[in-house]
C-alpha cells in the first residue's frame, strides 16, 4: 500500500501527510515532485495542503496545469483513490475534478483551529470507518473554504451523495453559530466525485491522528482508504 | 543617473545627509585614506547605522552571559545554537521590524517575519516553530486598530504560507506605543549539531554566489541612503517599503536546505538590512579574507540600476553564498530547480579589501576591518530620570480598595476585559500553528508553547516570549530581570527546563541620557537573572529610536527563553481538567504587592509604584518543584501568577474547560 | 501593445468580499453606499501586433487561467488603449 | 447611480502575484505575454444624484479605507457610467 504525495511549490502539508502514513500508520510512503509524469505505482495519490504557487490569482489556480496533474487525472479517470485536502482541494476544483468552486472565508480571515464536522455519507472507502452521522473533530487552517455550487450542481452533489462531511457544532446540530467556520454553502467542509474514489476535504485529518497532538479522529480516514485499497 | 556621478569624491554634507556626523565622516576618510566615493559611502553608512553597528548599545550587550555547557553558537552570528543532545541542536533568535510596520504594517510585519526566518535557516537548520511579540497603543487611539489588524495579517499571510507554526507570543496595548509599535519576530529551527553553516567567506578564489528573488530599489528611500544628487524621477521609483513573497521564500528554504546536504558550501548569508552590503562586508570580515564583486552581473529586477543601489537596496528573499571552487554547476543547479534567480557575482580574496567592479571597471573599493570592527562606539551620557522617583511612590492610602465581594468581583472582571490579559485567540486564531504536526501545546493552552521534533527522536522544545514593559519602566533593572525569570517560569510551568534566550531590546533615542539609563539598567537586569537561572543569551537585536516628538515607548527588552523538553506526552497544560482535583499555590502568598500591578492600571488608571522583589534563590526552587511535580505525571494543569496576581490565574485555568473552583486564601 | 481584462464573480454568487467593504464604508459615515463589488483587473503587456488576434489568445487566456468560469465572468475591457465592444 | 474605482499596486512596488501569472501564462504557450500586473476594480452602487459631490466622497472613501496609499494608487474610472478624466 503506497501514498504517493504530490509536492507543489509552496505545499507545506506534504511531509505531515507523509509522518501520519509511514510513522503513525507504517504504510509507504512516497513524495511525488509536481514536474514529474509518473506516479510509480501509487495506490492512493494526496494532494496536500499549502499554498501552491503562493495561492496567485486564485487558490491552486496554477497548480492544477503542473505536469503531474494530467497523470492524477488519468489515475481518477481509471478510478484510483486520490485526496485533496484543503489547498488540494482547490486544485482538484480547479481542475474540474470536482464540482463547484472556493471563495474567500466570510470573516475575510485565515482561521485555524478545531471544528466538527458531520459524516454525511459513510459509503465511500475514505469514510467507511466511521458511523452514519458520526461527528468527529478535525482541524482546519485556510482562508479561502467557502465553497460554493450553483443550485443544479448542489442538487446533483445531494442526489448522488457526493456530500461526505458538514460543519457542525460539538453536539453535532447543523446551524449553531461558529460551527461553520468560513460561510461554505450547506456546510459543506468535503465532497466526493460520483464515483467516490476522489474526495476533497477543507478540514485536514493528519493534524488530528495522534493523541499526542491532543486527538485522533482523523486517523480513521487514513485507515478507511488503507482498508478500502488492501 | 550614470555611475561617473557615483564615482566622484563626495563632502562632509553628503556624509551627514546619509547619516553619519562629521566626526564620522572624517573617521571614513581616514580609515579610507582618501574622500569616500558615493559608493563607498553609502556601504560606510550602513554598515556604521545604529542598526548595523549597535554603536550606541554594544558596550553594554558585552555584561551578559553567552556561554555555556550547551552553547554551541553565541552572538555574532546570524542566531544563536543551542545542544539539545542526540546530535540534534536548536538555533534560534528574535528580530524586530518596528519602523517599517507603523509605515505600512502588512508588509511591515511580514518582511520581518522572512527576515528572521532567513537568519534561522542561513544556520543550516530547518524553521520548526515562531512566536511574535507585539506593542500597540491604547485601543481608543485613531491608528491602534488599523496597525493591528495590518500587523496580524502580515505575520499570518507570510508565516502560514511558508508553512512554519506560529505558536505563541503577547500582544499588549500602552499610551507610550501611540505614535510607535513594536513588531518583534522570533523563529527556532533544528539542525545536526555538527553541521552548523555560518557566515563565512574563506577560500582564496572560492565563488561567492546570489541566489534568491532579483535584485530592485526596494528600501532605497530611507533616509540613511537618499542624498540630494537624485533627481525627482529616481526618488520616485524608490519605495521606502519592502514587499515580502513567501511563496519565494518557500523555495529559497527548500533550495538552501537541499544545498546543505551537499558539501558544495563554504558560508551562506540572508541579505538582510543593508542587503549585499552586510552580507558580503559580514562574510569576509568573519573569515579575514577580502571579496571581489561583479555589480553588472547580480540578477535586476528593474533597468538602469546601478552599484550605490545595487549594495544598499532591501530586495527580500535574498542570500550569499560562498561555495567550494569547481563546485558552482551544483549549487546552480539546485537554484534552477527550485525556479530561483542566481549567478556567480564574484570571489574570495585575501587583499583584506572589499573590491567592486563595474562592467570590469573598479566602481568601489574599501578596507573590511573598519567597516565592522572600526564602527564607533559611543559613551552617551548616561542619567537617572527626574521623573523616576516620582513614579515610583504609591501611597496605598490613596487607592480606594474594594472591600465586599461585589467590589472584589468588579474588580476582577474588569482586569480580566483589560486589552492586556483578555484573551488573545482572535489574534491566533489567524495564525497557521498546527502545520508540521510538532504542536503539543497549542496558544492558549499553556504557559508556554511545546513543539516535538517530529521524527527526529523523542521530546521537544518548551518556547515563551515575555515582558512586562511597565514594570520595565517603574524600573527598568528589576522589570527586564522579571522578563527573563517569567519566561523561565513559563516554560517550567509546562514541564520544559529553560536552557538559553534570545532578546529584543526596544528602546527609544540612545542620544536621550535617561533612555540610555533605561537600556544600561535593562541590560543589567538581563545579565544579572540570566546568571542566576543559568540561561546564557545566544543571540538577540537591539531596536532604537522608538520615540515620536520627545515620547519614547515604554523600555521593552522582549525575552525570548527556550526550553528542553524529554517526553511531550509528560505535560502540564493551563486549564483546571476534572471536577475535584485539589488546587496548590507554590511559593508563598507575600504581602500583596501593588506596585505597577495590572489592578492599578485597569482600576484605577494609575502607573505607579515598584516592581514586586526578585528572590533567584526561591524562584529557581519553584520552578523546579513545578518541572518535577510535572515530569512524574503528578501535575497535569500548572499556571504562572503573573498580570492580575492569583484571582486572574485562577479565572484563567477556570475558562479553558468550563470549571469552577473553590479557594481559601487564609 | 496593452490590453486589460476584468474579472469579476458571477451576479447569482455572494461576493463576501463585497459585502464586508460595504459594511465597513457604512461604519465609516458612507451612508450613500449601496452596494459594493469587487473584482480583478489584469493588465497585460503583449508582444503582439494584431488587435483581433490578441483578442482571440486573450479569451483563451482567460477561459485557461484567468478566470473560472464555475462563478466568474471575464471582459476584455481594452486592447492597445482602444475599447473593446463586448458580445 | 454607479461607480468604478481602480486600484492598483504603485508602479515601483514588488508585484509577486502578477509576476507568477506571468510565468503561468507562459508555461501554457502564451509566448506573447511580456508582463502582468493585478489591481482591484471596486463597484459602488451609490444613492447620490450629483456627479461631483460622488467622485469627492469617492476619493475620499479611497483615501480612508478602498486603497492602501502606502503603496496603491487609485483611479475613479466612471461616475454614472460617463468616463472620468483623471487629473
Amino acid at each position: 500500500m503506497m501514498f504517493a504525495i504530490v509536492v507543489f511549490p509552496g505545499s507545506n502539508c506534504d511531509h505531515d501527510v507523509y509522518h501520519v502514513a509511514k510513522h503513525v500508520l507504517g504504510r509507504a510512503a512516497r513524495y511525488i515532485w509536481h514536474k514529474d509524469r509518473d506516479l510509480r505505482g501509487a495506490d492512493v495519490v494526496v494532494l496536500p495542503g499549502g499554498f501552491s504557487y503562493g495561492d496567485y490569482l486564485r487558490t491552486g489556480a496554477i497548480a492544477r496545469f503542473s505536469p503531474v496533474m494530467e497523470e492524477v487525472r488519468k489515475f481518477a479517470n481509471r478510478g484510483g483513490h486520490v485526496i485533496g485536502i484543503c489547498n488540494g482541494f482547490q486544485i482538484l476544483l480547479e481542475a474540474g475534478l470536482l464540482p463547484g468552486a472556493m471563495r474567500r472565508n466570510d470573516s475575510l480571515k485565515y482561521v485555524c483551529r478545531d471544528v466538527h464536522i458531520k459524516v454525511e455519507n459513510p459509503m465511500t472507502p475514505w469514510t467507511r470507518k466511521y458511523a452514519k452521522g458520526e461527528t468527529v473533530r478535525i482541524p482546519i487552517g485556510h482562508g479561502d473554504g467557502n465553497y460554493f455550487i450553483d443550485d443544479d450542481g448542489r442538487k446533483r452533489l445531494e442526489d448522488q451523495n457526493q456530500i461526505a462531511f458538514r460543519y457542525v457544532s460539538a453536539s453535532g446540530a447543523r446551524g449553531e453559530a461558529g460551527a461553520n467556520p468560513n460561510g461554505s454553502l450547506g456546510d459543506i467542509a468535503g465532497i466526493t466525485n460520483a464515483r467516490g474514489n476522489v474526495i476533497g476535504m477543507m478540514p485536514h485529518p493528519e493534524r488530528l491522528a495522534e493523541k499526542a497532538l491532543g486527538g485522533d479522529d482523523g486517523v480513521r480516514l487514513f485507515e478507511s482508504i488503507i482498508e478500502a485499497v488492501e | 543617473m550614470s555611475i561617473d556621478h557615483e564615482m566622484k569624491a563626495t563632502t562632509v554634507e553628503q556624509g551627514v545627509q546619509h547619516g553619519l556626523t562629521p566626526e564620522e565622516y572624517a573617521r571614513v576618510v581616514e580609515a579610507m585614506g582618501r574622500a569616500p566615493n558615493l559608493i563607498e559611502l553609502g556601504i560606510f553608512a550602513a554598515m556604521w547605522s545604529e542598526h548595523c553597528s549597535y554603536k550606541s548599545s554594544r558596550r553594554f550587550l558585552k555584561q551578559f552571559p553567552t556561554s555555556g555547557p550547551r552553547v554551541l553558537q553565541g552572538p555574532g552570528e546570524n542566531a544563536g545554537v543551542v545542544d539539545v543532545g542526540d546530535g540534534l541542536a536548536v538555533c534560534f533568535k528574535m528580530e524586530s521590524h518596528n519602523h517599517p510596520s507603523y509605515i505600512e504594517p502588512y508588509q511591515g510585519a511580514a518582511t520581518g517575519v522572512g527576515g528572521i526566518l532567513r537568519d534561522v535557516f542561513t544556520m543550516g537548520a530547518r524553521p520548526i516553530a515562531s512566536m511574535n511579540s507585539l506593542r500597540f497603543g491604547a485601543p481608543t487611539h485613531a491608528k491602534t486598530a488599523r496597525l493591528l489588524n495590518g500587523v496580524v495579517a502580515g505575520i499570518a499571510g507570510y508565516g502560514n504560507c511558508i508553512g512554519v507554526p506560529t505558536v505563541g507570543g503577547e500582544v499588549q496595548f500602552d499610551e507610550s506605543y501611540d505614535g510607535n509599535c513594536l513588531v518583534n519576530a522570533f523563529t527556532l529551527g533544528i539542525l545536526k549539531s555538527d553541521k552548523i553553516f555560518r557566515g563565512t567567506a574563506s577560500g582564496l578564489g572560492n565563488p561567492v554566489i546570489y541566489i534568491g528573488a532579483r535584485t530592485g530599489r526596494d528600501g532605497l528611500g530611507g533616509a540613511v541612503m537618499s542624498s540630494s544628487e537624485f533627481d525627482e524621477e529616481s526618488e520616485s521609483k524608490r519605495p521606502t517599503v519592502q514587499v515580502g513573497d513567501p511563496f519565494l521564500e518557500k523555495l529559497l528554504l527548500e533550495a538552501c536546505l537541499e544545498l546543505f546536504r551537499t558539501d558544495a558550501l563554504v558560508g551562506i548569508q540572508d541579505m538582510g538590512a543593508a542587503g549585499l552590503t552586510s552580507s558580503s562586508v559580514e562574510m569576509a570580515s568573519r573569515a579575514g579574507s577580502g571579496m571581489e564583486l561583479e555589480l553588472d552581473l547580480i540578477p535586476m529586477r528593474e533597468t538602469g540600476m546601478t552599484p550605490y543601489e545595487l549594495m544598499l537596496s532591501e530586495s527580500q528573499e535574498r542570500m550569499l553564498l560562498v561555495a567550494k571552487r569547481g563546485r558552482e554547476k551544483e549549487v546552480l543547479d539546485i537554484c534552477e530547480k527550485w525556479d530561483l534567480a542566481h549567478a556567480v557575482v564574484g570571489r574570495v580574496t585575501d587583499s583584506g579589501k572589499m573590491v567592486l567592479k563595474w562592467h570590469g571597471q573598479v566602481a568601489a573599493e574599501l578596507p573590511i576591518t573598519p567597516l565592522t570592527d572600526g564602527a564607533p562606539v559611543y559613551e552617551r551620557p548616561i542619567a537617572r530620570p527626574s521623573w523616576q522617583d516620582e513614579v515610583q511612590t504609591l501611597d496605598l492610602s490613596l487607592v480606594v480598595q474594594p472591600i465586599n465581594s461585589s467590589g472584589l468581583g468588579a474588580a476582577l472582571k474588569s482586569i480580566l476585559a483589560s486589552p492586556n490579559v483578555a484573551s488573545k485567540e482572535w489574534v491566533y486564531r489567524q495564525y497557521d500553528h498546527m502545520v508540521r504536526l510538532g504542536t503539543a501545546v497549542r496558544p492558549g493552552d499553556g504557559d508556554a508553547a511545546v513543539i516535538r521534533f517530529t521524527g527526529q527522536r523523542e521530546g521537544g522544545v518548551a518556547l515563551a516570549v515575555d515582558c512586562n514593559s511597565r514594570w520595565c519602566f517603574l524600573d527598568p533593572a528589576l522589570g527586564a530581570a522579571h522578563a527573563v525569570v517569567e519566561s523561565a517560569r513559563n516554560v517550567s510551568c509546562v514541564g520544559g527546563e529553560p536552557l538559553a534566550i534570545t532578546d529584543c531590546l526596544n528602546f527609544g533615542n540612545p542620544q536621550r541620557p535617561e533612555i540610555m539609563w533605561q537600556f544600561s539598567e535593562a541590560c543589567r537586569g538581563i545579565s544579572e537573572a540570566c546568571r542566576a537561572l543559568g540561561t546564557p543569551v545566544v543571540s538577540g537585536n537591539v531596536s532604537l529610536y522608538n520615540e515620536t516628538e520627545g515620547r519614547a515607548v515604554f523600555p521593552t527588552p522582549t525575552i525570548g527563553m527556550v526550553g528542553l523538553i524529554d517526553d511531550c506526552r509528560v505535560r502540564a497544560g493551563q486549564s483546571f481538567l476534572v471536577a475535584g482535583e485539589k488546587i496548590a499555590l507554590l511559593g508563598e502568598l507575600s504581602a500583596s504587592h501593588l506596585g505597577g500591578s495590572e489592578y492599578l492600571r485597569a482600576v484605577h488608571n494609575q502607573k505607579r509604584g515598584v516592581p514586586p522583589p526578585l528572590d533567584y534563590a526561591k524562584e529557581k526552587s519553584v520552578q523546579g518543584a513545578v518541572r518535577a511535580l510535572v515530569r512524574a505525571g503528578l501535575v497535569r494543569t500548572a499556571h504562572d501568577c503573573s498580570d492580575g496576581g492569583i484571582s486572574v490565574a485562577l479565572a484563567e485555568c477556570a475558562f479553558g474547560n468550563g470549571l469552577g473552583c473553590d479557594v481559601t486564601l487564609s | 501593445m496593452k490590453a486589460r481584462v476584468v474579472v469579476t464573480l458571477k451576479r447569482s454568487v455572494l461576493d463576501p468580499q463585497g459585502l464586508a467593504v460595504s459594511r465597513a464604508l457604512g461604519s465609516l459615515g458612507f451612508a450613500e453606499v449601496q452596494g459594493v463589488r469587487l473584482g480583478k483587473i489584469i493588465e497585460l503587456d503583449l508582444d503582439e501586433k494584431d488587435a483581433a488576434r490578441a483578442r482571440e489568445r486573450l479569451a483563451s487566456m482567460c477561459e485557461k487561467l484567468l478566470a473560472n468560469t464555475v462563478i466568474e465572468e471575464y471582459r476584455i475591457e481594452s486592447i492597445d488603449g482602444a475599447p473593446v465592444a463586448n458580445s
